[in-house]
């Protein structure tokens, strides 16, 4: 089995490790896709030869490591923040870990990523600056770049602990297509106990899939999809309601093309359990047996999915990248995505006439 | 603090007899030190690097200005960006002892060194840079 | 990866792969007698054209692999065996999380181990070979790996990297030991050196450490012992291990034991059989 | 204005080793390890017993010690924004 796809089989099915037969390349593939910590926790407990536990072992405990860094690093930021009464929440693998959810398990967590409203933005700037952050880049068109068109401040680091922030007002660039409602996002965060929040259940989702497809080139995609499984299964099975949810919050964020595809790809590569259509109170076997079986033609891939497989997929034994003509396509996707055209050619000659 | 002990004498009316004095030192003095991940240094020191100057993200078409901020090319008394990037024994000969690399006057080395030294986690050339930093 | 070579050294295996024949077959010389890993090896290092055209143009060796350095600047194809050693350090640096990782060299005799830790330049290097030529057994020259449960040391006796002047010392040496004199590197002129046969057939046979030196080479230098306290010992050595903050409580308990168990001193010298006086002194104490 | 209220995490998430008359400190909610002079312990033990102002600090100090400084508030107050800074202690 290819070297990339044998590691999704495994995180969805961690009995299969006993047909590995070259661990090497299997761990060169999760280091190189950020799952080794991951892939880790899912084999926790398996009988596995004494060497390669032995290191799955110690990456169980860097990612514990790691979750203590990021949850860390949320402090200092609400310690920070907390002056201003302005509802501060945490998104991607921060929130994941703060929220205590599964996706967080062994999970690489780099940036701190939170969301404010944008209209808190120049109190936020002004109390991280004045608690010991500061300005990575210097450059003005980039900051101006940054300013106007982006759905984040322009980066910051910790002078004293080293750690970039991203600060958030959206989930996409202002430039981008979609344009989803923040004021509802915002509006409606799940408070954890220390004064931080985030994302409804829904929301979260809707932010995984629209950071996968809709705004980066899909590099470190195959980690961003397990997120999405990993939430999907847990918020499904804690809360009937979640589908229809999830469903309606997409369709208000004009973004349910993007998780309809983050659903399906999830589902293909990690056997992820879709219930679009369920119903939410009654469930008799066998109308359900019938719906699953009509539903399971919708969930075959697009012709267009397979494309997007082929660059989740677009890693060797190696660890290295794959399929560089799949991978230059992306790239330019996404920033196609990103800014209406003539904007994005004068962006490309800016970048351009500097290297 | 000359010397504190866990069990403090009992003079029966629950107050220690022996009081163990414990100076506050200035206000101006240190007394918290927090370890650092020293990644960079042994890092750096078992790899050959190199900086770019400026760092690409900062804007690769900038001057350098004497005190080694970045200003927009042409910026009268700043300095062109260097054709190519510094090698890391250049960059310690330079900080240590001012030493100018091959092609490149003590005047525009002194902002190069300046540009450096300003160097933040994240940019083009910091790892390389906090491997020179030798602490002892 | 066209040529592959696997290789054990301690308790770490290295799989390394190159686009060019020239670096594994060195490789391959200079571990000669090494055992090959069984089943998983711990770390993948690439070496690779920067550019696919520099394969064959100009060719030069982008290091690459699991963990990988930003700034890390590639080396020409004649300094390959160069980039294999560096991708293997880069590994360790960045990705071993199994010990508490300490730049440092060390030497066992009688069960008992001494290490040594200072600068690039301090002499840790040289003086680790040397002495694993004199009646010690060689552990290591750049990387002691402390086990975070019992408090022992792993020797991870990979080749010694000679440079410069300290070439000169080791010129009786058996020449099928030494590798190629790469000159011009970012460090000067550099030779490795395999340890000797007793040090490789001993690779997997941990030590218990009793003392801890931090040399400082210069010929200016009067030979001097100094004490080292422990907070000074402990703060020395976070600085000198590259994931002592990664791996949190347990590095913290593992050092802290190790700074307090053991004593630690400073020694100044100005050539080698003065390091080897002020050596065998503090040993015959310990 | 009112004085601000300090506060530090209970003993048990601290670990500490004395060395030579330093404390190395290992936090556990950060993962970080500081190195603390005195009279830095002194006050994380005074705020085990709760959340404090600088002058209530000064004052369960004092219950402990003989406090010897030319500007006690002056000397607590440099104190206590470097423990904030290492993110010791936090104003509640």
């Amino acid at each position: 089995m290819r070297d990339s796809r044998l590691l999704a089989r495994l995180l969805a099915d961690p009995a299969a490790a006993r047909e590995v037969q070259d661990w090497t390349s299997l761990i060169a593939v999760a280091r190189a896709e950020s799952l080794a910590g991951s892939l880790a926790w899912r084999l926790e407990g398996r009988e596995l030869p004494p060497r390669v536990e032995a290191l799955l072992e110690a990456a169980r405990r860097d990612g514990e490591s790691a979750r203590v860094q990021a949850l860390w690093e949320a402090e200092m930021a609400r310690r920070a923040l907390a002056p201003l009464g302005v509802p501060v929440i945490l998104l991607k693998g921060t929130a994941y870990a703060a929220a205590g959810l599964e996706a967080a398990r062994g999970r690489s967590i780099g940036d701190l990523d939170i969301l404010v409203p944008r209209a808190a933005l120049p109190d936020v700037e002004r109390a991280l600056l004045a608690a010991g952050w500061e300005w990575v880049k210097e450059d003005p068109y980039d900051d101006q770049y940054y300013r106007r068109w982006m759905h984040e401040l322009p980066p910051l680091i910790h002078r004293e602990r080293d750690r970039m922030i991203d600060v958030h007002h959206a989930i996409l660039p202002l430039t981008a297509r979609p344009k989803p409602d923040m004021e509802r996002m915002i509006g409606d965060p799940v408070p954890l106990a220390d004064g931080l929040f985030v994302l409804s259940p829904a929301d979260m989702i809707v932010h995984a899939a629209a950071h996968l497809f809709a705004d980066g080139d899909l590099a470190g995609g195959l980690r961003n999809l397990w997120d999405i499984d990993r939430l999907l299964r847990q918020f499904g099975e804690r809360d009937s309601g979640f589908w229809p949810a999830l469903r309606e919050r997409s369709q208000r964020h004009g973004l349910l093309p993007a998780v309809r595809r983050a659903v399906r790809l999830a589902r293909h590569l990690y056997a992820t359990p879709i219930n679009w259509c369920q119903a939410p109170i009654s469930k008799s076997l066998d109308s359900q047996g019938t719906a699953s079986e009509k539903i399971g033609a919708r969930h075959q891939l697009t012709a267009t999915d397979a494309l997007y497989r082929r660059r989740l997929l677009a890693r060797d034994g190696w660890g290295r990248a794959r399929r560089p003509l799949t991978r230059l396509a992306f790239y330019v996707r996404s920033h196609w995505l990103r800014m209406p055209p003539l904007m994005l050619a004068r962006h490309l000659w800016v970048k351009a006439r500097r290297r | 603090m000359s010397e504190r002990s866990n069990i403090p004498d009992d003079d029966g009316i629950g107050r220690p007899s022996r009081r163990v004095v414990l100076a506050l030192g200035a206000a101006a003095a240190s007394t918290v030190v927090t370890i650092r991940p020293a990644l960079a240094q042994t890092a750096g020191s078992v790899l050959n690097c190199e900086i770019p100057v400026p760092a690409p993200q900062a804007g690769s078409g900038n001057f350098i200005a004497a005190d080694g901020k970045l200003v927009p090319a042409g910026t009268p008394g700043a300095y062109p960006p260097l054709a190519r990037p510094l090698k890391g024994e250049e960059v310690k000969a330079m900080l240590n002892s001012g030493r100018a690399p091959a092609g490149v006057n003590s005047e525009a080395a002194q902002a190069y060194a300046n540009y450096i030294r300003r160097l933040q986690a994240g940019m083009s050339g910091f790892t390389c840079y906090a491997s020179l930093q030798m602490p002892r | 990866m066209r040529h592959i070579l696997r290789l054990q050294v301690g308790p770490v295996s290295f799989r390394i792969g190159s686009q060019w024949r020239g670096p594994v077959e060195q490789l391959r010389r200079l571990y000669a007698g090494y055992p090959e890993p069984e089943g998983l090896c711990d770390f993948t290092v690439r070496l690779e054209a920067e550019r696919f055209w520099r394969r064959w143009l100009r060719p030069s060796v982008a290091i690459r692999g699991d963990y990988v350095l930003p700034d890390a600047a590639p080396l020409p194809l004649a300094q390959g065996l160069l980039a294999a050693e560096m991708g293997m350090n880069l590994q360790m640096a960045l990705g071993q999380k199994r010990f508490l990782l300490l730049h440092a060299a060390s030497v066992e005799k009688g069960g008992r181990a001494l290490l040594m830790t200072g600068h690039s330049g301090a002499g840790k290097s040289t003086l680790g070979a040397l002495l694993g030529e004199r009646g010690w057994r060689f552990m290591g020259d750049e990387f002691a790996l402390l086990d975070l449960d019992d408090g022992r040391l792993h020797p991870f006796p990979r080749a010694v990297s000679l440079k410069n002047e300290s070439l000169g010392l080791f010129d009786g040496m058996d020449p099928a030991r030494l590798g190629p004199v790469l000159t011009g590197t970012p460090k000067g002129t550099i030779r490795h050196l395999r340890p000797n046969p007793e040090a490789v057939a001993r690779m997997t046979e941990p030590a218990r450490p009793v003392l801890i030196l931090f040399p400082r080479f210069g010929r200016d230098l009067e030979p001097a012992i100094r004490e080292v306290g422990a907070a000074e010992a402990f703060m020395r050595l976070t600085q000198a291990s590259t994931n002592y903050v990664a791996l949190g409580e347990r590095g913290f308990d593992a050092l802290t034991r190790f700074v307090g168990a053991l004593p630690s001193r400073a020694i100044d010298y100005a050539d080698t059989g003065q390091a080897e006086a002020l050596v065998d002194e503090l040993w015959r104490a310990a | 204005m009112a004085a601000s209220l300090y506060a530090a995490d209970p003993p048990e998430t601290l670990r500490t080793v004395e060395l030579e008359g330093l404390t190395l400190l290992y936090h556990r909610p950060s993962g970080l390890t500081h190195f603390l002079a005195p009279p830095a312990p002194q006050i994380l033990e005074a705020l085990a017993a709760g959340p404090a102002t600088a002058a209530e600090i000064a004052a369960r100090m004092g219950e402990a010690f003989e406090i010897e400084s030319e500007d006690p508030a002056a000397a607590i107050a440099a104190r206590l924004s470097e423990l904030e800074a290492a993110g010791l202690v936090w104003r509640t």
